[in-house]
């Protein structure tokens, strides 16, 4: 089965593909499945530093919820137009986090992209973990948590039900269809691996993952009706993942503000949430590939392409952009003319070039290759998109607030309060300790996706040679 | 005549199809093509292709599932509006069209995912439906088929496995 | 049985609103009309709202913050441009603003949990114990006048006797909840109530809001526009200003009747009479 | 009230009781249903319109300035909820301010005063009624010794009985030292118009007037009886619609409804007042209307020379001129500052020579009618009273002092050493219902009924139609056992040092319905006795139609001197306007919530004091909104933020009065600072009263800044917005318009 | 084979099944709605400063309940009777004069002292329940019966001593007669429901 090549072969291959691999198909069946296997054993020291960290974090946003539930929203030094402050412009960032592993799982899949099969695990877990974390803060800005509730949809003693015209309703039942298809994914996904983990493990895991493999035992039924399965939900998931951000949109776009109220929000926020996911994707990609020893998998060619693909977003989402500045210039509605210089000259306007810069001008680090090779440049350059795409987000909410229609509330000086940041850190810590702890439990390579690669590739190799 | 489970394990996908076209132009007596299983770490549909035509019906839960999804979900909604205690809201008509055809869209997707993977657990007829012999290193790189057939046949095909270099035959001895 | 109803009644419940005419037949659609001319800025309106309305007195360090919790307040502008003048050669431009009840009201598309709904009578609702706190309302509000409890005031707006004042008829909001002007709906309750117990309806100048009843120039007025013959429905009227239109199609000169905003399709029920000034002073 | 279950009203109130009625707190998150935790309502014998769940309205008389205006007070469960203007009153008219809505809050205001405090080793401390009145009886009991000057009361405006109690309680020393004092006078004025006009308190017809030229005068906000005014003004405003044109150096809440608003130095109104008056004296049909040598010395003032004092552009003066020719009947009035300053009677008196040379008298200003008892109408304050009684004290001659509704210790000027005369003084008394600068230096602080639980009676020194004597009652049963109503403790000592005369009086109550029903035939009733009172009580407000009397003008009394302008002192090179803010006044409502949080009209500061600065200066001196400044005078120095308002002269800086408290509870300690004590000892020549705009301060950044605290946001414009759409008077018919002024 | 078709007609049956369940809650919460006599466990006991016997006063003697709570039908509160209308009837009454709770009432008489009663129907603080309209609407207009009209919300108060909540007094309990087609009279067959405006209820 596996083939052992001779030198002559690899001399072939070289003047024929010269592109450097983006695996190499000659590794060991057995080697991925030890490999993959291992990386749940023994990290390397800086997993726990990470997972500490995230501990830490996440019970200082504890700490800073318990006291906004304690004392009141005042505490978050929110008033009367800035209503929402920075939670829900980091909610929109997490709801967009969560894009990129549907991009990368179900989009790349369909297309048959098969570079894409590594990488697209830790996505996907990051998809779910994102939504988990977006989710949190829809809790987190309302002033009576304890009555969430109410938004749900249920037969109750009261006759009444959630008003189904409001965005923030469709939003909820959006996140929640997204949340519950995505962990159905990622789990159905996951169920040949966990049936590798649960023939390699011993004791109380074995027995876990013995549960959560369902009998998976790779016949062919199996396989069969779990391609097709996959294959249905991958397409049901990409209109689902483009309807979740324009409905997040539509909380804007439907609304009154100038500045929100701009028909072409949607296809904006969606861009903007699939550039924010790969940039995300290469951030967790290069973490990974040091903490867990993945270099073998997470190979420098598909972080190439991956950050090829963020850069096509990032110019899609830049278009975007200038489309939604032209449309405001260009219209009729003064405004939100009046709100888009304000941006770009009153209080934020630091904060808004910033956003511009980062998210637009920053990216072509990414069209070169010598960049894209440098490990570290990426590093930085996938955290300061992510960091353009949150304050794009910020941008949304703050500026639009401090200047709408009603001169009389205008504001002129409003910054969030230690409760407010104390909040959007701990989101940040809770999202990387499920992360870290999923890594921890869960292979995050898929492994019998990397054997179908590495047999495919090998396979037309074989074609290519004969 | 009683059934029994044998099964031959594979290092080569190549001899394990050719133990399969041998096994299928057998025509071995208390043995049928549909008794056969191929055990695998990664999907082979050329092998499969040898084992004749097995359907699958997870599409059919998928468009049930999506069908059904969209039309309760337009229906409660709107129903639910119809009769709900407040109904003038913000100049809007009580049952509007463009936010429920929101909310009946992602209904039409969860239910149309959720019926998928229930179709496919169908499929699978799991949990509680494993097969009596599996090898672990079938989740590794090994290929494995599980033939079952009358007793009075499992030396033939054993033969066959043998024939095609099989590392290893596990069999129902009872 | 929902369905049958919901396939019996479908074409009213497609009915868009609000359409012309709609409250011909309605008992009551509450109406104020304020007259900016005669309009002082004296804050009469703001502290009688404080007294009906159990509004919480926040204190200096909340309000600094923005967290002022005044249903009404007074608005004033040194002038109409973007330009700062001189001077104010035609004094100050006063405004009182409070929730302009609009019908067509942005706010109550958006609360997820159907708080702030449209009564009967055309009043922008809240209902407090429904509130969740999403604050959706506020940030759609084009007016800003929705006001948000961001501290828990019934525990520090009301020490010891103070709290003796409050309005029995009006809950003590708890933190986390939208607030918002009411026009006095307890007032308007106790009136409908008292008017069906004695098989008629609310007469004009009947009932009046808090605002309304302390303004010394009697700038605000307040009424049932459903009753033709009253005084709002009256100056409505005679400015030519159509409830369910947002433009005004005016026969006459010289009208002075406006709803701020209207160009946003929000509908409001206050009319606003411009201020006016000798031009030649 | 019939038969032997005849109750009084004050057994009444004590029957109804606010038995377990507990104010409810929870809020709106208690969903439960908790049986047996809450007291229910229930009565003993309460009358029969009594009705749990339902609101009763009781008539009084609002307290809180000196008015008079007619409330009506909406009591439910025992408990005072709301104040609503009463329609019976014709000062009122059925409305009501924001000081007279936050009379609520002086009754319930958590720092009331709710025992006697007596000064023992230095310190107040609580006591007994007992041990008080034992303490006040033994000082100014019956064996009193005390006489004439060793005794004073000072009081804040107090008119009606109480004024009649004290002066009979003075009486029974000898004693003609009822000092009234009122940080916030107008005695230059009055002493100006009493000379003009010939009353010192003219009625004003402003709803008959087709044009109003103020000089300062705010009878929107600050002034006398605002509320009365401002329905006046909504009449003046209808069609024809008349116009208002307002002439001061820092605009008023008057001003800032003005039509043309004009910005002039301060003191300098008098010199445009005769330059109109010279401008339009060459018309002939004015010519005679003031003596020759008037005339004569006017011709001075031509429009260059007024314009280059005043600092208000010289096409002013002919335009206004002509406006005031145009309209008639017109009304001239001047205010506060014009009137605050060294020469400010001499100010005021060319202001309302323009009302006579226009023959406004008869037409827009009247002559008050007369009251049958001028011995109840509150008498105004001045500053020299004060003056005289802080002599008295610092020569050692005042040996008791009783306070009541003043507190010169905050509202006197800083230069005027009250605080250390009075110190001089044995026996200090206070009574009042809160604590305040003054009385924290008393040697006994009584514990006052609030004016929602007791009776009194109330006659405004400006009456606007007939007469009205405006009746307050308890609205509620006293909220502490140990508050005393004024007027019982007064009738008190009364009865000690005149008991056969006062021995038939148990309480004030019995007093003053006594002397209300002794009045009854000048009111020409028919009614009984007790009906009357019954009536009067009912109706809030005892009234009398009277014609105005007729004005005797004198114009002769006006001195033209030569135009001059002011030399600057360049180390003071600003005018300082101590503005008056309407609900706070001289600082005694400070101790309010609401009128603390109310904004500012013109500025929409809350809770706090600020110097306002013209942009332009600002821009010049690179001054940023919320810069701290210090203000200094030759008196003293405060400092506050700086706030930019296009409203003021440029020469100018303004701070507003009544922050700054020290002693008078949580919601008025520490706000702000108070300006009275940075003003310099300049006194008008005529009267000699405080001129309280003539202060000259020079400003100094300090470097610090705060963030302003107020309503307004990041801008004060509309920004292009229909917000406040203005329409210009000829483009507009009124005429045609549904009328809704509530006549 | 027949397994799937099997299974895929189960699971059909089932969602079927589901929304057929579900209709009645989308027609309106059906967990609510207690009907008249739905909901008769007696409510907690409540100790009160002198235990009133209900049933003497109600029952035996047969006095309408407005006798006593008199501003039921002209308050929203139906109000606790003054002490005086007590004192009215058992000044006259010598025969039970020394019984305990008759001594009590007279100590509070004496000291002219409201009796602090306890509150048994209490609702939550955003709820405005107004009596004088239910007794105007059912007892004055349609001429029902006191003891029904009271005792739709009250219970049978005349089996009781002091009066205890035998009804839910739930937003679902108030709304599921106010969703009723009431006649408007005894004469006049046209129906109305109670108002469902939030804004009725709740303040």
């Amino acid at each position: 089965m596996i083939d052992r090549r001779d030198d002559s072969d690899i001399e072939i291959e070289r003047r024929f593909v010269p592109k450097a691999k983006d695996i190499n198909e000659d590794i060991a069946w057995a080697q991925i499945n030890k490999d993959v296997l291992r990386s749940m054993e023994r990290p390397r020291p800086m997993y726990w530093v990470i997972f500490a960290a995230s501990l830490a974090l996440f019970g200082f946003g504890v700490f800073c919820e318990v006291y906004q539930y304690q004392t009141g929203l005042g505490v978050a030094d929110l008033n009367n137009p800035q209503v929402w402050g920075l939670y829900i412009a980091t909610f929109i960032f997490w709801i967009g986090m969560s894009h990129s592993g549907t991009l990368l799982s179900a989009i790349l899949h369909i297309m048959h992209a098969d570079w894409r099969k590594p990488i697209y695990r830790f996505a996907e877990a990051m998809t779910t973990f994102s939504l988990m974390t977006a989710g949190l803060f829809v809790l987190v800005h309302l002033g009576r948590v304890w009555q969430f509730y109410y938004v749900v949809a249920y037969p109750n003693e009261r006759w009444t039900w959630p008003n189904f015209n409001s965005p923030l309703v469709w939003d909820a039942t959006a996140i929640g269809t997204y949340l519950t298809s995505s962990i159905v994914f990622l789990y159905f996904g996951m169920i040949p691996d966990l049936a590798i983990c649960r023939d390699t493990a011993t004791g109380f895991r074995r027995k876990f993952y013995w549960f959560l493999s369902l009998g998976w035992q790779g016949t062919d039924r199996q396989w069969a009706n779990f391609r097709v399965a996959y294959l249905t939900i991958a397409c049901f998931l990409i209109p689902l993942a483009v309807s979740v951000h324009s409905i997040v949109a539509t909380d804007f776009a439907v609304s009154q503000q100038p500045g929100w109220h701009i028909t072409s929000f949607p296809p904006y926020f969606v861009a903007g949430a699939l550039y924010s996911g790969c940039a995300a994707i290469i951030t967790l990609f290069i973490i990974l590939r040091y903490v867990f020893r993945f270099e073998e998998y997470m190979t420098m060619p598909i972080l190439d392409k991956t950050c090829r693909l963020t850069f096509a977003i990032a110019m899609v989402w830049t278009y975007l952009n200038l489309i939604e500045y032209a449309s405001v210039w260009y219209g009729n509605d003064v405004y939100a003319k009046e709100t888009l210089i304000y941006r770009a000259t009153g209080l934020y306007a630091p904060y808004w070039w910033a956003m511009n810069f980062l998210g637009s001008v920053v990216p072509f680090m990414l069209a070169f290759k010598s960049m894209r090779n440098n490990l570290t440049i990426m590093m930085v350059v996938s955290l300061l998109l992510n960091m353009g795409m949150w304050l794009e987000r910020f941008m949304i909410i703050s500026p639009t607030f401090a200047h709408g229609y009603y001169p009389w509330t205008w504001t002129s000086g409003w910054w969030p309060s230690w409760v407010q940041w104390g909040i959007v850190l701990g989101s940040f810590g809770w999202f990387s300790m499920l992360f870290m702890l999923f890594c921890k439990i869960f292979p995050t390579v898929s492994m019998y996706e990397v054997k179908e690669m590495v047999y495919h590739r090998s396979e037309a190799r074989k074609a290519r040679n004969l | 005549m009683s059934k029994v489970h044998t099964m031959a394990l594979f290092n080569d996908f190549e001899e394990a199809g050719n133990a399969l076209q041998e096994l299928k132009d057998s025509n071995l007596a208390g043995f049928r093509m549909q008794d056969v299983t191929i055990k695998s770490p990664i999907e082979h549909p050329e092998l499969s292709a040898l084992l004749g035509p097995r359907p699958v019906y997870v599409q059919l839960f998928t468009l049930f599932g999506a069908v059904f999804g969209a039309i309760t979900g337009f229906t409660l909604i709107a129903s639910a509006q119809a009769n709900f205690l407040l109904q003038i809201r913000g100049g809007r008509p009580v049952v509007p069209i463009p936010p429920n055809m929101v909310l009946t869209y992602e209904l039409f997707i969860l239910c149309g995912v959720l019926m998928t993977a229930l179709g496919c657990f169908i499929g699978w007829k799991l949990p509680g439906n494993r097969s009596p012999l599996y090898n672990e290193r079938v989740s590794e790189d090994k290929i494995a088929i599980l033939v079952k057939a009358d007793s009075a046949a499992i030396t033939a095909i054993n033969a066959i496995f043998t024939r095609h270099r099989s590392l290893e035959i596990m069999g129902e001895y009872d | 049985m929902s369905l049958s109803n919901l396939i019996k009644n479908w074409s009213s419940l497609r009915v868009k609103r609000p359409y012309q005419d709609q409250y011909k037949n309605a008992d009551y659609k509450w109406g104020m009309v304020i007259d900016l001319d005669s309009c002082t800025g004296c804050n009469a309106c703001t502290t009688a709202c404080y007294a009906e309305n159990n509004l919480p007195v926040v204190g200096k360090e909340s309000f600094s913050k923005g967290q002022a919790m005044h249903w009404l307040r007074i608005e004033r502008y040194w002038g109409e441009g973007t330009e700062l003048a001189q001077f104010p050669d035609h004094g100050a431009q006063f405004l009182p603003m409070m929730c302009q009840q609009c019908e067509s009201a942005p706010c109550e598309v958006v609360c997820p949990v159907g708080a702030t709904h449209h009564t009967p009578d055309g009043l922008n609702s809240q209902v407090y114990n429904r509130c969740i706190g999403s604050r959706y309302c506020s940030a759609n509000c084009p007016y800003k006048v929705r006001y948000f409890n961001w501290w828990q005031y019934p525990e520090r707006a009301w020490p010891n006797p103070l709290e003796k004042q409050l309005n029995p008829d009006v809950t003590v909001r708890s933190k986390g909840v939208m607030e918002k002007c009411t026009f006095c709906v307890q007032r308007l309750t106790a009136a409908k109530n008292q008017a069906r117990t004695d098989g008629r309806r609310v007469a004009d100048g009947e009932v009046t809001t808090a605002c309304a009843q302390a303004c010394p120039t009697s700038a605000i007025t307040f009424g049932n526009m459903a009753d033709s013959q009253s005084q709002v429905a009256k100056i409505w009227a005679r400015q030519q200003v159509e409830l369910a239109s947002d433009k005004q199609d005016k026969k006459d000169e010289g009208l002075r009747g406006y709803r701020i905003f209207e160009e946003l399709r929000t509908y409001p029920s206050v009319l606003y009479l411009e201020r006016v000034r000798n031009s030649d002073a | 009230m019939s038969g032997s279950n005849t109750i009084d009203r004050r057994d009444f109130l004590r029957v109804l009781g606010i038995s377990g009625a507990a104010a409810t707190l929870a809020g709106c998150g208690n969903t439960a249903i908790e049986s047996g935790v809450e007291k229910v309502q229930s009565y003993v014998q309460p009358e029969d319109f009594v009705v749990p769940g339902v609101g009763v309205y009781y008539a009084s008389t609002c307290a809180q300035c000196g008015s008079g205006c007619g409330v009506m007070g909406r009591v439910r469960e025992g408990r005072i909820l709301k104040l609503e203007g009463n329609t019976h009153s014709v000062i009122s008219g059925g409305k009501i301010c924001a000081l007279g809505q936050a009379a609520v809050q002086v009754h319930y205001n958590p720092d009331r005063l709710t025992t006697p405090l007596m000064r023992e080793g230095g310190e107040l401390k609580p006591t007994t009624w007992d041990k008080a009145m034992a303490t006040l009886t033994a000082r100014l009991g019956g064996e009193s010794t005390l006489k004439g000057a060793q005794i004073a009361f000072l009081t804040g405006e107090v008119s009606g009985h109480q004024k009649a109690l004290i002066g009979n309680f003075l009486d029974s020393f000898n004693s003609t030292h009822h000092v009234v004092y009122d940080a916030l006078s107008t005695a230059t004025g009055q002493a100006a118009s009493k000379a003009v006009l010939g009353a010192a308190q003219p009625l004003l017809q402003i709803d008959k007037a087709t044009l109003i030229l103020s000089f300062g005068n705010d009878f929107l906000g600050a002034g006398v009886s605002p509320v009365h005014m401002a329905a006046q003004y909504a009449r003046f405003r209808k069609a024809p619609r008349g116009t208002l044109i307002q002439i001061e150096p820092r605009m008023t809440l008057t001003g800032a409804n003005a039509d043309r608003w004009y910005a002039l130095k301060p003191g300098t109104e008098g010199v445009f007042a005769l330059g109109l008056a010279h401008a339009l004296l060459e018309h002939g049909q004015f010519a005679k209307t003031v003596p020759a040598p008037i005339v004569a010395a006017l011709k001075e003032y031509d429009k260059e020379t007024v314009s280059g004092i005043t600092g208000v552009h010289a096409d002013a003066i002919p335009h206004v001129a002509g406006m005031l020719m145009e309209h008639t009947p017109s009304l001239v009035l001047s205010g506060p500052s014009a009137e605050g300053q060294v020469n400010g009677a001499q100010n005021a008196a060319a202001i309302l020579l323009l009302n006579v040379i226009l023959g406004n008298a008869g037409k827009t200003l009247q002559g008050q009618a007369s009251h049958p008892f001028p011995q109840l109408i509150a008498s105004a304050g001045s500053y020299a009273a004060l003056t005289q009684l802080n002599n008295s004290m610092a020569s050692g001659q005042c040996q008791a002092l009783l306070i009541a509704g003043s507190n010169p210790i905050f509202s006197a000027p800083g230069f005027l050493p009250f605080a250390k005369s009075m110190e001089k003084v044995p026996f200090k008394v206070a009574l009042v219902t809160q604590v305040d600068e003054t009385a924290a230096q008393c040697d006994l602080v009584l514990p006052l009924h609030s004016p929602l639980e007791a009776f009194g009676s109330h006659v405004s020194s400006y009456q606007p139609r007939g007469v009205e004597i405006g009746i307050q009652q308890p609205l509620m049963e006293g909220l502490y056992p140990d508050t005393r109503a004024f007027g019982d403790i007064v009738l008190d000592l009364l009865r000690q040092r005149e008991p056969k005369n006062y021995k038939a009086f148990p309480d004030y109550y019995a007093y003053l319905k006594l002397a209300i029903t002794k009045a009854r035939p000048v009111f020409k009733s028919k009614l009984s006795d007790d009906d009357f009172w019954e009536d009067a009580l009912r109706s809030g407000v005892l009234q009398l139609d009277a014609a105005p009397t007729a004005l005797k003008t004198n114009a002769s009394v006006v001195v033209v001197s030569k135009p001059e302008k002011h030399v600057i002192d360049v180390r003071y090179p600003f005018y300082f306007v101590p503005s008056v803010r309407a609900d706070l006044r001289d600082g005694r409502h400070a101790n309010l919530p609401w009128l603390q949080e109310s904004p500012d009209s013109l500025t929409t500061i809350v809770w706090d004091s600020w110097v306002e600065i013209h942009p332009s200066t600002a821009a010049e001196m690179q001054i940023r909104e919320g810069d701290i400044l210090e203000v200094q005078s030759a008196s003293g120095s405060v400092r506050a933020k700086a706030y930019l308002f296009p409203g003021l002269q440029p020469d100018t800086v303004s701070m507003p009065l009544g922050q700054g408290h020290t002693a008078y509870g949580r919601y008025a300690n520490g706000m702000g600072v108070n300006p009275f004590k940075i003003l310099n000892p300049l006194f008008d020549a005529q009267t000699g009263e405080l001129a309280t705009h003539a202060t000259r301060v020079v400003i100094k950044k300090t470097g610090e800044h705060e963030l302003m605290v107020k309503d307004e946001g990041a801008t004060n414009l509309q920004q292009g917005r229909k917000l406040v759409a203005t329409v210009a008077a000829d483009q507009a018919e009124l005429a045609k318009e549904t009328s809704h002024v509530v006549e | 084979m027949k397994f799937y078709i099997n299974a895929t007609l189960a699971f059909a049956m089932l969602l079927c099944t589901a929304v057929v369940l579900a209709e009645p809650f989308v027609s309106g919460g059906a967990i609510g709605s207690q009907t008249d006599d739905g909901y008769n466990a007696l409510g907690p006991v409540v100790v009160q400063p002198i235990e009133f016997p209900h049933n003497t006063h109600a029952g035996t003697m047969g006095i309408n309940c407005m006798y006593c709570h008199t501003y039921a039908r002209r308050s929203a509160v139906s109000g606790i009777p003054r002490l005086d209308k007590c004192m009215g009837c058992h000044n006259l009454i010598e025969s039970v004069k020394d019984k305990p709770r008759i001594k009590q009432l007279f100590a509070y008489w004496e000291k002219k002292e409201a009796i602090p009663w306890l509150k048994v129907h209490d609702l939550p603080d955003f709820v405005r329940f107004n009596h004088e309209r239910h007794i105007q609407r059912f007892y004055f207009k349609d001429g029902r019966p006191v003891r029904e009209v009271c005792g739709y919300c009250h219970g049978d108060v005349a089996s009781m001593t002091t009066a205890r909540r035998v009804k839910a007094l739930s937003m679902g309990w108030c709304i599921s007669c106010h969703q009723k087609d009431h006649q408007e009279s005894a004469t006049n067959l046209k129906t109305s429901n109670g108002p469902n405006d939030c804004w009725q209820c709740h303040k």
